[in-house]
């Protein structure tokens, strides 16, 4: 094992790594809201591939147009979420309006089945050209927007919860619904806004990743999976989290190839997951945990 | 000595929230702590039934040391406990609430009582039998069956008493009973207290009712900014500067 | 300003406030006063548009409030402080009390929290600290603050004593005789009658769901049944 | 009267089979006490103590390949392999569940999903044992003596009157102490804590107990298919698990029971829909839960609180 | 009876959907022929389709289901190791079934139920072998595989035949049926610079496993099992599949005599640009052979296992079957297709070895 495999083990961790973290950030953005982690969130990132690929692959819209549209349309459908499941929740617990995106996510994932079949939908890279050769390794043009991306999600996210009072607002809404409320907040526009920002951003990851993975409309559980992973890693309801546990499940992904029979890749990660929570109960950077009970939204 | 508090100190982050406490409660007697809001009160009673370990000092009842212990092994040695936000079970009815308390007196493990075999079946009825007891001298007898969740402030406080007696405590720490209730709650409440001695229930109260303090505690100690300020007799912390300035206030002397 | 005409309210289909009547004018100070239970907390959320009202009106300022969601009301300029705190936990001080005049009040968030400062100065000592990690005492001065800095036009404080310290209680009520001074209309809930009576002009006494009397401080002094029926005397 | 009906009931059980015919009605209604037996377990460890999993599947997995292996490479009779595939995840579960049930909600969530992967990981690599993704091949039915069941109606007198005797086991856990020292640690570790209930201890005992469940549910399936293989133990499989006990009821073992054969059917009764049986069950999980939060127990407890209440009406009339 | 049943245990969602569907897509097409052609001795062919969602507890409970509605056959699950599931109840059944695996131990399991109407992977990797060693001139061979059934029971059989062939496999990863990427696993395979590496799995992973490989700057040629020769893999893998061989059953360039009568349904409906793949004529095949052993059997169920079995020379779309009481293969070596992949199309390149 050469320097140059070495990083571009490093490199390829990276690029997942990025990848999980974007879904992961889409999952914050809800949690921070409503404390509910939407297990639909793979599926806005599968909607936003199958769909910009449609766009793009089979209808030769321009990038930027699919992009946008795709993006709009992704979060639409987060709205109709919210509008049609999630806000009709008048009792119950946290869990059950979990329970209830499991359920969103078999009903999207089996619409996007019957509409465009099992096959795996995909498009070109944003930039068309050879991979960056950097020492010997290989990396490829999508996968620097995917990273660049993220990076600046984060960020956006990161300010926009810190000091915007749109952010503070949604994090108020997650503790105490009904503080929230005698402070003059509308929690359920809150929880709404939530839903689409985070659709959105799921379709932006859809949009980004698909030239690397390709759009199937079974992927979005297994994304979903991997960004609640990368959450947990990093700490629920942290913007840096879903980035630090994202961009650390890759590279522990990838060291694990190098060392072991790469069918064991995800559990290793996992066991390294495990193994973190058990010593750190909230995850690296320290997340909160959901509240019990939950209101009316 | 019933329960000695030695030198404890509590430490979060650059805050001491208790530091050098130290001072004894005597056997069947009732006893009040009091201080300032944030003065360490609650963190003090974490230390004692288990849920805080001390940074520093020890805690022993009965002249054994149970500082250390975990919240589970202090109150099986007979401590008992309410919490300042009320801890209780709101899919529970009160009786099975109650129920509760006496855990620690029921025998024959998982599966003994699964089947209700002998000494799990007896002590089953035991538990029955106190709660019954203990509900019906807080007043909640006639809501036995009642889920716990419609209840009002007042009565969860009353209830997780009960609970607390249930489990035949020595030593019952109470967080602030009294708060929320309105006077005839509180003389209600008082009354209940005062049987406690004499079933063989040390009391150590905290509360901020100072009326309804200096009527039932025998001996005071006084927190402020996590330090004992004042330890003694009602009628001597009364007239106390130190303890006017910190905490009673003009209106209460 | 403030007029509450027959409401119910209900939960799971059973009366916990079982029409209540009362008027509040700007600028006065009424109490809410009652047993455990006697659903004063439940008022108050029907007022504040936490619980809905199965029947009855609640007028505010002229136009019935009780189809309006919380928020609306709220931003009506209805400040209700909660029974049980509801702190936003995770948050800092400073960022409670910002939030509280989030969508109310004509001060800048800095002069606001100096107000707020200077009434409850352990509040400034603790500004950057977790809301959450505070003491029961500290947490309610939080959430007064947090009302007030967002000048509300009606001030609804569900048992503000509860859990502070004999000088907090001081302070606040005296922060509270300021702002009623001031001209600040308050509707108070508190379980003890005296501080009630000797702080409000007027008292509404509720028994179970029902209002049982209605008068000044000094005509329910003098009613010894009403007290010893629903008051007590520790 | 409740004996009667009792007899009745018993009665009903003894003749179904027989009324019946059909062996595919029959070997669904054996699929469906199969998951009875683990959806109980899973309402004991989530309904009751509050602790949510989503690696049950790895369980049920352990004890369908100890009990398959046992009896496939040693000649163990089955009737012993599902003691041991009882205990096997049992005791794994004991082993893990002290360190990894202090952690809460998805925390929690996340960590047993994790578990279940990772088991589902074992199963597919260590090929060696468990033949990876080709599977247990050739596994041996239930026999006791010379008498195999290896029929649908054998298979469901066994499995039926197991989850029988498991529902009324649970049903006397729940209403023992030991249930009330569960539900309190559900609402308030700091409570059952502050009255002397070891919650570590308690926590970890549900948890094996609910593993061991799966592990006999685990051997149950794999004597009654015959063949095993990693594809049935997927997080797919704990998620549709706890999707049953939620869709019947959380908090009630009722619920969980309604919620396992309504999981066993539905797909059977809808299957005209084909592909579009996602929809369909997606839009019943749903539609329910945002009425009615504690599902089909809780909709038949509001129905039966509405009823009474009018007839309590009809009676108040009357009177006047 | 006016018709004969015919269960149809396929998966139409799940990870190994976008072979059931094609597949009974076919079984369709064949259905409607042979019905409008006047159906078997005057009968029609009635299809019972019931979908496994790729899960073998469910294919297992499918077939329990579909023996019970007295069927003549059972055409089988996608899955090797859903077939392995259902031997047992096939066994009890006594319901034959044609199933679509290449997976080598659905036909070593002494269940005389079970027909194979496709090529086994102990041919398909003898060709893939004999072509690298022959045509492509490789010393050695890397391996890239899936981890289900189908990749390792491959796999086991490529590195005993390699070995024998004096070639040895310098390096051999396992990706996860499903995995969004697989560089990683790449960049270790490439390390041990084989000179031909062949890749054995099915589903959108073979995709995004063509495209790695050629970020990374793989030089070397790809043999790419039938999984591979799907449609949607191919144009899943854009310009990463261009030169990439394949072992299968159809040269979609090249319609041979038994696939004339399916082409011209698949162009009609299609256009006259559609490929015909492996995917669109075992399924076809299959229920024609059903329909030839009832044939057979004279329309009797007792007798259908003996039906299949007189089954010989018979001509169809993937290839000329012959079954016997002792080969259940259906279709040997000499069906097998070289083909490669030019500016997006396959193109046959060899026809048996
Ligand atoms: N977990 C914690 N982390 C940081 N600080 C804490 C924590 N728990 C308590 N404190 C601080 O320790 C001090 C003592 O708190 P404590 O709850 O013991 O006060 P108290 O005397 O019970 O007050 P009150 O009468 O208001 O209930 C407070 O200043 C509080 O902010
Ligand atoms: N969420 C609820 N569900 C069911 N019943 C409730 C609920 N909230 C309140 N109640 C019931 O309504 C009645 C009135 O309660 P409310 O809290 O308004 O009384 P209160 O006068 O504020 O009492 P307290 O002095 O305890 O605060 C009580 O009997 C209470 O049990
Ligand atoms: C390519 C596929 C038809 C092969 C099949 N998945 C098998 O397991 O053998
Ligand atoms: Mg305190
Ligand atoms: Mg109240």
């Amino acid at each position: 094992m050469d320097a140059a495999q070495l990083l571009q083990f490093a490199i390829s961790g990276l690029t997942v790594g990025a990848i999980y973290a974007l879904v992961g950030l889409g999952f914050n953005l809800i949690f921070n809201a409503t404390d509910v982690i939407n297990f639909a969130q793979g599926e806005f990132v599968m909607l936003g591939g199958i769909l910009a690929s449609i766009a793009i692959g089979q209808w030769h819209w321009p990038m930027w147009l699919a992009i946008l549209t795709t993006i709009a349309a992704v979060g639409l459908v987060g709205a109709l979420v919210d509008f049609g499941a999630v806000s009709r929740v008048r009792r119950g617990s946290v869990m059950t309006i979990v329970m209830i995106t499991l359920g969103v996510s078999v009903m999207i994932k089996t619409a996007a089945l019957l509409w465009v079949g099992p096959n795996p939908l995909y498009f070109d890279p944003f930039t068309a050209g050879p991979p960056l050769r950097i020492f010997g390794a290989v990396v490829q043009l999508q996968a620097l927007w995917v990273i660049g991306t993220g990076a600046v999600v984060m960020a956006g996210l990161g300010l926009f919860f810190s000091r915007s009072a749109l952010g503070r607002e949604m994090l108020a809404c997650a503790i105490d619904r009904e503080a929230a409320y005698l402070m003059g907040i509308d929690v359920r526009r809150m929880v709404r806004i939530s839903f689409v920002l985070s659709a959105a951003l799921g379709a932006l990851a859809g949009v980004l990743i698909t030239p690397l993975t390709n759009a199937t409309y079974d992927q979005g559980f297994t994304l979903a999976l991997k960004g609640f992973a990368a959450s947990a890693l990093g700490g629920f309801g942290r913007s840096g989290s879903a980035i630090v546990g994202g961009l650390a499940l890759g590279l522990i992904e990838a060291a694990s190839v190098v060392v072991m029979p790469s069918g064991w890749k995800d559990s290793v990660a996992l066991l390294v997951l495990i193994l973190v929570l058990v010593v750190k109960p909230s995850g690296l950077l320290g997340g909160r945990a959901e509240r019990r009970h939950t209101q009316a939204l | 000595m019933k329960l000695a508090i030695e030198d404890i100190g509590v430490r979060f982050g650059g805050l001491w929230a208790n530091r050098n406490v130290s001072f004894g409660v005597q056997e069947g007697s009732i006893s009040a702590l009091i201080g300032p809001n944030g003065a360490g009160k609650t963190t003090l009673f974490n230390v004692v039934s288990g849920f805080q370990a001390p940074t520093q000092g020890k805690v022993s009842l009965d002249g054994e040391v149970i500082s250390g212990l975990r919240p589970e092994k202090v109150a099986l040695r007979g401590i008992g406990r309410t919490f300042q936000l009320p801890e209780i079970c709101h899919d529970l009815t009160l009786l099975e609430n109650v129920m509760v308390g006496a855990y620690r007196h029921i025998r024959g493990g998982i599966f003994g009582q699964m089947l209700g075999l002998g000494p799990a079946a007896k002590t089953e009825r035991e538990a029955r039998e106190s709660a019954e007891s203990e509900l019906e001298r807080a007043g909640l007898a006639k809501q036995r069956n009642q889920s716990a969740r419609a209840l009002p402030l007042g009565q969860v406080r009353l209830l997780e008493i009960a609970r607390a007696l249930a489990s035949q405590p020595s030593l019952l720490l109470l967080d602030e009973s009294a708060s929320g209730l309105n006077a005839r709650e509180v003389e209600n409440l008082a009354h209940l207290i005062r049987q406690l001695p004499a079933r063989g229930v040390t009391v150590l109260l905290i509360e901020h009712n100072v009326r309804f303090v200096m009527q039932l505690a025998e001996q005071i100690a006084v927190l402020d900014h996590g330090q004992l300020l004042s330890v003694g007799t009602p009628a001597e912390i009364r007239n106390d500067e130190s303890v006017i300035t910190a905490y009673l206030g003009r209106r209460h002397h | 300003m403030l007029s509450v005409r027959q409401i119910e309210v209900r939960y799971e289909g059973i009366a916990a406030v079982r029409g209540i009547s009362f008027d509040l004018a700007a600028g006065e100070c009424l109490a809410l006063i009652g047993p455990n239970g006697a659903g004063k907390s439940s008022t108050l959320r029907a007022i504040s548009g936490l619980a809905r009202v199965s029947s009855g009106a609640i007028m505010f300022s002229g136009s019935d409030i009780s189809g309006l969601r919380a928020h609306q009301i709220a931003r009506l300029g209805i400040a209700h402080v909660p029974e049980g705190r509801h702190i936003f936990g995770p948050m800092t001080v400073e960022d409670n009390l910002l939030l509280g005049r989030q969508r109310m009040g004509d001060l800048s968030p800095s002069q606001g929290l100096e107000m707020v400062y200077d009434i409850l100065p352990k509040l400034q000592e603790r500004r950057g600290q977790q809301a959450g990690s505070l003491s029961g005492g500290e947490q309610q001065m939080v959430v007064i603050g947090r009302a007030i800095i967002g000048q509300p036009k009606l001030l609804m404080l569900d048992e503000p004593s509860m859990g502070l310290a004999p000088q907090i209680v001081d302070t606040v009520f005296e922060l509270l005789g300021k702002l009623r001074s001031a001209g600040q209309t308050i509707l108070l809930v508190e379980q003890n009658a005296e501080l009630a009576m000797d702080f409000a002009q007027r008292c509404v006494v509720l028994g179970v769901g029902e209002v049982q009397l209605t008068g000044t401080s000094a005509e329910l002094r003098s009613r010894q049944d009403i007290i010893d029926a629903y008051l007590g005397t520790f | 009267m409740q004996r009667s009906l009792v007899a009745l009931l018993m009665l009903a059980w003894l003749i179904l089979p027989g009324l019946l015919g059909s062996n595919s009605t029959l070997s669904l209604l054996v699929f469906a006490a199969i998951n009875l037996v683990q959806v109980i377990g899973l309402s004991l460890l989530f309904g009751f103590a509050g602790q949510i999993s989503l690696g049950q599947a790895g369980f049920y997995g352990i004890g369908a390949y100890v009990s398959s292996l046992l009896a496939t490479r040693l000649g163990v009779p089955p009737a012993l392999g599902i003691i041991a595939a009882a205990l096997a995840p049992a005791f794994l579960a004991y082993l893990i569940g002290r360190p990894i049930l202090r952690l809460r909600g998805y925390y929690l969530a996340m960590v047993t999903a994790g578990t279940g992967l990772i088991l589902h990981t074992v199963f597919v690599e260590w090929g060696g044992l468990t033949g990876g993704y080709s599977g247990v091949a050739g596994i041996p039915p239930i026999a006791v003596g010379s008498f195999a069941f290896d029929t649908p109606r054998s298979m469901f007198y066994l499995t039926t009157g197991f989850a029988i005797l498991i529902l009324f086991l649970a049903h006397r856990m729940v209403k023992s102490s030991y249930g009330r020292a569960m539900r309190t640690t559900r609402e308030s570790e700091a409570a059952a804590r502050s009255v002397g209930i070891d919650v570590s201890r308690l926590k970890t005992e549900v948890f094996a107990v609910s593993a061991g469940l799966s592990g006999i549910a685990g051997a149950l399936y794999a004597h009654y298919i015959g063949y095993i293989s990693p594809e049935t133990f997927t997080i797919d499989t704990s998620i549709n698990l706890l999707l049953a006990l939620v869709i019947g009821g959380v908090g009630s073992l009722w619920g969980g029971a309604i919620g396992a054969v309504l999981l066993t059917f539905l797909p059977e009764w809808l299957h005209q829909l084909q592909n579009a049986y996602g929809i369909v069950f997606g839009a019943l999980v749903i539609v329910l839960l945002t009425i009615e939060p504690d599902g089909i127990v809780g909709i038949v407890k509001r129905l039966a609180e509405t009823w009474r209440r009018r007839g309590n009406q009809k009676l108040d009339e009357r009177t006047v | 009876e006016d018709s004969y049943k015919i269960g149809v245990s396929e998966p139409l969602s799940g990870a190994a959907s976008s072979l059931g569907v094609p597949v009974v897509d076919s079984i369709k097409a064949a259905a409607e022929v042979i019905n409008a052609n006047g159906g078997v001795d005057g009968r029609k062919i009635q299809l019972v389709i019931r979908d496994d969602q790729s899960r073998p507890d469910i294919a297992v409970q499918n077939f329990r289901r579909l023996s019970e509605e007295g069927v003549y056959a059972m055409i089988g699950p996608n899955q090797g190791s859903n077939t392995l599931a259902v031997s047992a109840i096939v066994k009890q059944a006594k319901v034959p079934t044609c199933a679509f695996n290449n997976t080598i131990a659905i036909t070593k399991q002494n269940n005389p139920y079970i027909f194979r109407c496709q090529t086994s992977d102990a041919d398909n990797v003898k060709a893939a072998l004999l072509f690298a060693h022959d045509k492509l001139k490789a010393k050695n061979i890397g391996v890239l595989y899936t981890s289900d059934a189908y990749g390792s029971d491959a796999y086991a059989a490529l590195q005993k035949e390699a070995e024998a062939m004096g070639m040895p496999v310098v390096g051999a990863e396992k990706v996860n049926y499903g995995a969004t990427d697989t560089t990683a696993e790449w960049t270790k395979l490439l390390a041990t610079k084989p000179d031909v590496v062949i890749l054995w799995g099915s589903g959108s992973t073979m995709s995004i496993a063509l495209r790695n490989a050629s970020q990374l700057g793989n030089t070397a040629p790809i043999i790419g099992a039938q999984g591979v020769a799907a449609s949607a893999i191919i144009e899943g893998a854009g310009a990463a599949a261009e030169g990439i061989y394949m072992v299968t059953l159809t040269a979609p360039d090249q319609v041979t005599e038994g696939q004339k009568d399916l082409a011209k349904i698949y162009k009609e409906k299609n256009g006259d640009d559609y490929q015909l793949t492996i995917y669109d004529t075992i399924g076809w095949d299959a229920l024609h052979l059903v329909a030839k052993a009832i044939e057979n059997a004279g329309g009797d169920r007792e007798k259908m296992l003996e039906g299949f079995e007189k089954i010989s020379n018979y001509q169809l779309a993937a290839g000329t079957y012959t079954y016997t009481s002792d080969n259940h293969e259906g279709l040997g070596v000499d069906s097998v297709w070289i083909v490669q992949v030019k500016d997006g199309r396959m193109i046959g390149v060899q026809h048996g070895l």
